[in-house]
């Protein structure tokens, strides 16, 4: 069943069309890549999921809501979180405070504008689950400007967790990365799989075609094919119009 | 902000009169040190725009102040010498408040003169009558310093509004005609003229075309123009002061106003049309004094002020540089009269008192019961250029009437100035 | 019926002389994002200089040298102090001009006095003509005709030219004009200098019906302001829209309710806001995010 | 995050020097005779601490704040002059309107930050001023209102204490200030807080963690206006008048720099110290010089391009940690 659906997804800039009426359905506990060349509207479409912009056209139902209109933060407490290609994180605090403010955020204590934040024992206690959990444990005290790449890459995958979310968006998550990271993030992305539904842009084709259960394929913002690793590394017209004879997959 | 416009200073005068206000700023010198050089002196403090839309107009009252300062150089007062500490007021009575309360808290200070504007009066009378020290509003016209904020620490040197209109409406209905229109600005000076005008207006049967209500800092007039002009009166009669004046009488001159009306200011000062310049406003004006009147001594009084501030802006004394003179020297003199330093007896000295040297047609009475300086005014005719025979010789005097003809009457001004201070 | 018409005229020349001043605020605003409260201090430096040049060379060339003069004044500013706050916290700009604008209306008194001072009109615009309709100030036309010059000249400078273009580029994408080669600091530079002779002339050519005085730059801030708001940041034709909406509202106003005439503009900038968060027809900015 | 010395640190804090300071300031020779301007330093304290909850914590360059400081002075004076003489009534209804006022155009604002953000209050605010100036039968006009009395503090049947004397209300005053400095300070260490800290840092990821931003920056407006407006009210009863001056748009200005100026954006009290250097020195100069605003606007220009982190961040050197 998808557990997500976009139907004639568009969105112009001046006079690009970034998405032109994407239609798509992401299947629940599924992990799904979205790959394309740059500029195919693989980064607009997360947008437009997430309600970051607002589609000239079509929409997104979201177990059968309709989030096309929402804000971002209603959209993520329907379940929807994502990470960025470009880390968007809290950079000048520290790692420890950057997931605190997620868990609180999920644990809804934001409104309260008297009692000390430090005595916040739960959010306290699962932040320090979390931390350990994605094995960031002992540098919780550490300026997220400081950790190297790698932990941030993590950190920033970590952080969209917290919400809790039933459907994760991931921006590149191995963007920027050398091969070591690469194959520490393409486990977690594994183990993460097999708890939520992921809907992965990524760039890596070692990753993607090792990880993914579907495939999307995406060209000048429309849809050029889908199906499985082996679907798509079989399809000729990906091959042709994607990779350009760049690219080989692998 | 009553009634205050903008003067053309040459930077050559301008460097001079700087070194004059220099010379005022007593404050300079911590308090403890100024009272370890002189035997204990009488302090005023004066409150007064040295920056700001009036610093012209602050300036010129402060040269009178001084000069009454300096005639006590010799006796001095109950054998103590006087000496003035100036606070620049900065024309906003925040601001003026704090440094009158700095006056009387920190130095000790007892008596406050100043206020071109009556904001400030208003509120360093506020707090003159908190702290029970004794305030006179040397240059502010508005009727309301002697009505709702009348304090018995507050004294008033100024004819105002009531008294401007009383002298001048009469003379207007007789030489111009009996269809009015009015420029009101927009607060409590500018409404008190034009009130005035019309209750005078109305009992001699004049026909009121209108009134344009203009907004404080309207820097263009252009649309009020057209609307006065539109209604045809005989008299376009103008209470507007302040910075917009000036503005206001250079498009009257670019729309040619005055070739269809008769231009009325309810109150002008020399200091404005000095900053205009000549031949830029014809009509008729009302004003508190002028130079040029032969009232005794007054030729004297300019002789002495040319002398004394050979570099000053503006090389004869206005009706400002009389209220400060008249304000400091009456104040020293009531300080002479109760024979000790104390507010009560000073006020006491101060109600009821008649002086005779006014520098004007009539003698001062001090009213007790408003604390009001009654003492008479003048209406004065624009001159062209070439009548002039100096660039300070705007005008002619046409009428005058005195300060007990005009003012208004207890039963008129019902005010109750309260105890007195410590009682 | 004429009453409303010789209104409506006053107001569209106001509005042009507003329009002007907001236009040089709006490009310094687009494309440095500094709120430049030394707007208004170079509108009345433009006045001062025209005042003081025009007894040597009459109107004209006054017209021409005192905003260039401006315009120079505009470059040293830029070049020693308001460069450096490029990129940082928006406040940074904000206050450094702020503080700057507060000296140099200081700077003014204590070169020209505290006093105001009136500008004569050239003789040849000096008083009244009738219009047949109406009897309007014959100075007051001339000025109209000078501002629709200065904004279309401006107009055909940002879409005509090149250096136009780049910095309608510049308005929306730093990068984009690095990555055309451009030299973006010397760019940002020659615009804040073009900003400031715009003020600058509209100070000349307001300074006759305003007269001058230290706190006129002050003055004219304020409805710039309300024009960028209203007109929408970075919007050429939104500023000259909302400027004629300031200049309209304001005259007639005073046809039906004098005292209220200054609150007007705010009040339809409050009201543009709510439907049109983003001004009459502005986009969504770089400035927002 | 451990609590055992958590007494220790709470005597560390330099709250408690902040408050001996001023508690002792009406005793320090010379200076100390100018108890008013003393009020005024703790009333304007007040004010920055309130406006840094929007700056320093949520980043967010409001320009326009003056409007609430003003307004909660008219909120006092007008409710003292045609409602109820009283002490309390005025002081509540300054923080209540002016917390409406922010309400109010916390709307128009909440989603804009950044230099829009500065820009749109500017413009806002600016219709208070007019207000002010224009609505004569409510606010006096270009004359304000006056005649507003400090009323008795009083616990009936207790004791009675006369607030007319500076000395009194210079203490009633600081004892406002105190309950409002802890009340501040829990609410930037609250949970609250963290979110505004966090919406500082960035926004984008904020709402992405499911937190609804404008509503949070909204929030954040309305508490920083509610203490602005009481400051106001103090304000009022002070110097016993309110005018439309306090409403002017450079009035804004100076709690910006006062704030910026102290340090706010990197500790708590910056705010308190750039207030006091800020008042003090204005009355110094500007009774020395006339030319003192040639000097003002340069300090702005010194501070911004040498010590942008405020006198605080130039003696700590270090970037406030946020949270904590």
């Amino acid at each position: 069943m998808a557990i997500l659906m976009t139907e004639g997804l568009t969105k112009n800039f001046g006079g690009l069309r970034a998405v032109d009426s994407l239609t798509l359905g992401i299947e629940e506990g599924k992990l799904t890549s979205v790959i394309g060349p740059n500029g195919a509207g693989k980064t607009t479409l997360f947008n437009l999921i997430t309600g970051m912009i607002r589609p000239d056209a079509g929409r997104a139902l979201f177990h059968g809501e309709d989030i096309t209109h929402l804000p971002i933060h209603q959209i993520v407490r329907r379940g929807i979180s994502r990470s960025f290609q470009i880390l968007n994180l809290f950079n000048e605090l520290t790692l420890f405070e950057n997931v605190w403010l997620g868990v609180q955020a999920q644990q809804g204590h934001g409104r309260e504008l008297l009692s000390p934040a430090d005595a916040l024992g739960s959010v306290e206690a699962e932040t320090h689950r979390i931390i350990k959990e994605f094995g960031l444990a002992g540098k919780e005290e550490v300026p997220v400007k400081l950790l190297s790449y790698g932990d941030r890459r993590i950190l920033e995958i970590t952080i969209s967790l917290t919400a809790k979310p039933s459907l994760l968006l991931l921006d590149e998550p191995t963007s920027g990365l050398v091969s070591e990271d690469r194959k520490r993030i393409s486990e977690f992305l594994k183990k993460l799989s097999t708890r939520l539904t992921l809907l992965v842009v990524e760039h890596a084709m070692d990753v993607v075609l090792s990880i993914s259960d579907h495939i999307v394929v995406m060209h000048q913002g429309r849809l050029l094919a889908q199906g499985t690793s082996e679907e798509i590394r079989a399809n000729p017209r990906v091959q042709e119009a994607y990779l350009g004879g760049q690219y080989r997959l692998a | 902000m009553e009634k205050k416009g903008s003067t053309r200073i040459s930077r050559r005068t301008f460097v001079k009169g700087a070194a004059a206000g220099v010379a005022l700023l007593g404050s300079g010198a911590p308090p403890v040190i100024r009272r370890a050089l002189a035997a204990d002196p009488i302090y005023i403090g004066v409150v007064s725009p040295a920056s700001g839309n009036y610093a012209d107009h602050g300036m010129m009252e402060r040269l009178g102040m001084q000069m009454a300062a300096e005639e006590f150089k010799d006796k001095g007062v109950l054998g103590r010498p006087v000496k003035l500490v100036v606070e620049d007021d900065e024309t906003d009575p925040q601001v003026a408040a704090r440094k009158a309360r700095r006056l009387v808290e920190v130095e000790k200070i007892k008596y406050l003169i100043g206020g071109v504007s009556s904001s400030v009066a208003v509120s360093v009378g506020e707090v003159a009558q908190r702290y029970g020290a004794l305030y006179i509003a040397s240059n502010q016209n508005s009727d309301t310093l002697t009505a709702q904020y009348a304090r018995r620490c507050v004294f008033m040197v100024p004819p105002d509004m009531a008294m401007a209109l009383r002298t001048q409406a009469p003379y207007l209905l007789e030489k111009v005609g009996k269809r009015w229109y009015f420029f009101t600005h927009d607060y409590e000076w500018g409404w008190s003229g034009t009130k005035w005008a019309r209750i005078i207006l109305q009992k001699a049967g004049g026909t009121d075309l209108g009134e344009s209500k203009i907004p404080l800092n309207t820097r263009d007039f252009s649309a009020f123009l057209l609307k006065a002009r539109a209604a045809k009166p005989d008299a376009l009669v103008i209470t507007v002061g302040g910075v917009d004046l000036a503005a206001l009488m250079e498009q009257m001159h670019e729309f040619g106003t005055y070739k269809e009306t008769t231009l009325v200011m309810t109150l002008i000062n020399l200091e404005d049309l000095w900053a205009v310049g000549p031949g830029k406003m014809e009509g008729i004006y009302w004003m508190e004094w002028y130079h040029e009147i032969e009232a005794p001594g007054v030729k004297e009084f300019v002789a002495r002020y040319k002398k004394r501030w050979p570099g000053a802006p503006i090389p004869v004394p206005t009706a400002n540089t009389l209220n400060g003179y008249i304000g400091v020297r009456e104040l020293l003199r009531a300080v002479d009269r109760a024979g000790k330093d104390d507010v009560t007896a000073v006020i006491k000295a101060l109600e009821g008192h008649t002086v005779r040297d006014s520098l004007k047609h009539d003698p001062i009475f001090i009213r007790e019961w408003d604390h009001k300086f009654v003492w008479a005014s003048y209406v004065v005719r624009s001159k062209k250029p070439d009548q002039m025979k100096d660039r300070a010789d705007f005008a002619e005097v046409v009428r005058w009437a005195p300060g007990k003809d005009t003012v208004r009457t207890r039963e008129e001004n019902p005010v109750n100035l309260g105890p007195y201070p410590g009682q | 019926m004429t009453e409303f018409l010789s209104f409506l005229m006053n107001g569209v020349v106001l509005g042009l002389i507003f329009a002007v001043v907001a236009l040089g605020f709006t490009l310094i605003l687009g494309v440095m994002q500094v709120i430049n409260f030394t707007h208004g201090i170079l509108f009345a430096l433009g006045a001062y200089f025209a005042f003081s040049m025009q007894k040597h060379v009459g109107f004209w060339l006054a017209l021409i040298l005192a905003p260039l003069l401006v315009g120079v004044v505009g470059w040293l500013l830029e070049r020693l102090v308001i460069h450096r706050t490029y990129g940082g916290n928006p406040l940074f700009g904000l206050l450094l001009t702020f503080g700057l604008a507060m000296a140099l209306e200081e700077v003014i008194r204590m070169v020209w006095g505290k006093a105001g001072y009136s500008v004569a009109a050239p003789r040849f615009a000096a008083g009244s003509l009738d219009l047949g309709f109406m009897i309007y100030s014959k100075y007051r036309l001339l000025l109209a005709a000078l501002a629709i010059l200065i904004i279309l000249l401006v107009w055909l400078f940002l879409e005509k030219t090149p250096y136009g273009a780049i910095i309608k580029a510049g308005a929306s994408d730093a990068e984009m004009v690095m990555a055309l080669g451009k030299n973006l600091p010397r760019m940002r530079t020659f615009v804040f200098a073009i900003g400031s002779v715009l003020a600058g002339v509209a100070g000349v050519i307001a300074a006759p019906i305003w007269s001058v005085r230290p706190t006129i730059g002050t003055a004219i801030l304020m409805p710039a302001f309300v024009i960028v708001v209203l007109g929408g940041i970075g919007s050429f034709w939104g500023s000259v829209l909302a400027g004629l909406i300031v200049g309209v509202s304001t005259s007639v106003s005073v046809m039906f309710w004098a005292q209220i005439s200054d609150i007007i503009p705010y009040v339809i900038m409050t009201a543009v806001l709510l439907f049109r968060p983003r001004g009459l027809m502005g986009e969504k900015s770089v400035l927002e995010v | 995050m451990g609590r055992g010395n958590a007494w220790r640190k709470r005597l560390a804090n330099p709250m408690w020097a902040v408050f001996l300071m001023f508690a002792l300031f009406p005793y320090i020779p010379y200076i100390g005779r100018y108890i008013s301007l003393g009020t005024e330093v703790v009333i304007w304290s007040l004010f920055a601490l309130g406006f840094n909850i929007l700056l320093g914590y949520t980043g967010l360059p409001s320009f326009g704040h003056g409007a609430f400081f003003g307004i909660g002075a008219y909120a006092a004076g007008i409710y003292f002059l045609r409602v109820s003489k009283g002490l309390w009534g005025p002081l509540f209804m300054s923080a209540l309107i002016a917390g409406i006022a922010a309400a109010l155009i916390g709307f128009l604002v909440a989603k804009k930050r950044g230099i829009y953000f500065a820009l749109i209050t500017i413009a806002v605010s600016q219709v208070f001023y007019f207000i002010a100036f224009r609505w004569d039968d409510l606010t006096g006009g270009e004359t304000g209102l006056s005649g507003i009395d400090r009323m008795d503090l009083g616990i009936p049947g207790l004791l009675r204490i006369d607030l007319s004397p500076p000395l009194t209300y210079y203490y009633f005053v600081l004892a406002i200030f105190i309950l409002c400095t802890l009340l501040i300070w829990r609410i930037v260490h609250s949970p609250f807080g963290r979110v505004l800290q966090a919406m500082r840092e960035n926004e984008l990821r904020a709402s992405y963690l499911g937190y609804h931003t404008a509503a949070y920056k909204w929030a954040a407006f309305v508490v920083s206006g509610l203490f602005s407006g009481l400051a106001g009210g103090l304000y009022t009863l002070l110097i016993n008048s309110a005018f439309a001056f306090v409403l002017d748009w450079t009035q804004s200005g100076n709690v910006v720099m006062m704030t910026l100026l102290g340090g706010g954006t990197v500790n708590f009290f910056g705010p308190v110290l750039g207030a006091a250097i800020f008042i003090v020195s204005r009355d110094l100069l500007s009774a020395y010089w006339e030319s003192w605003m040639l000097l003002y606007g340069l300090i702005f220009v010194v501070v911004i391009l040498f010590i942008p982190s405020g006198i605080l961040g130039l003696i700590g050197g270090r970037k406030q940690t946020v949270l904590r």
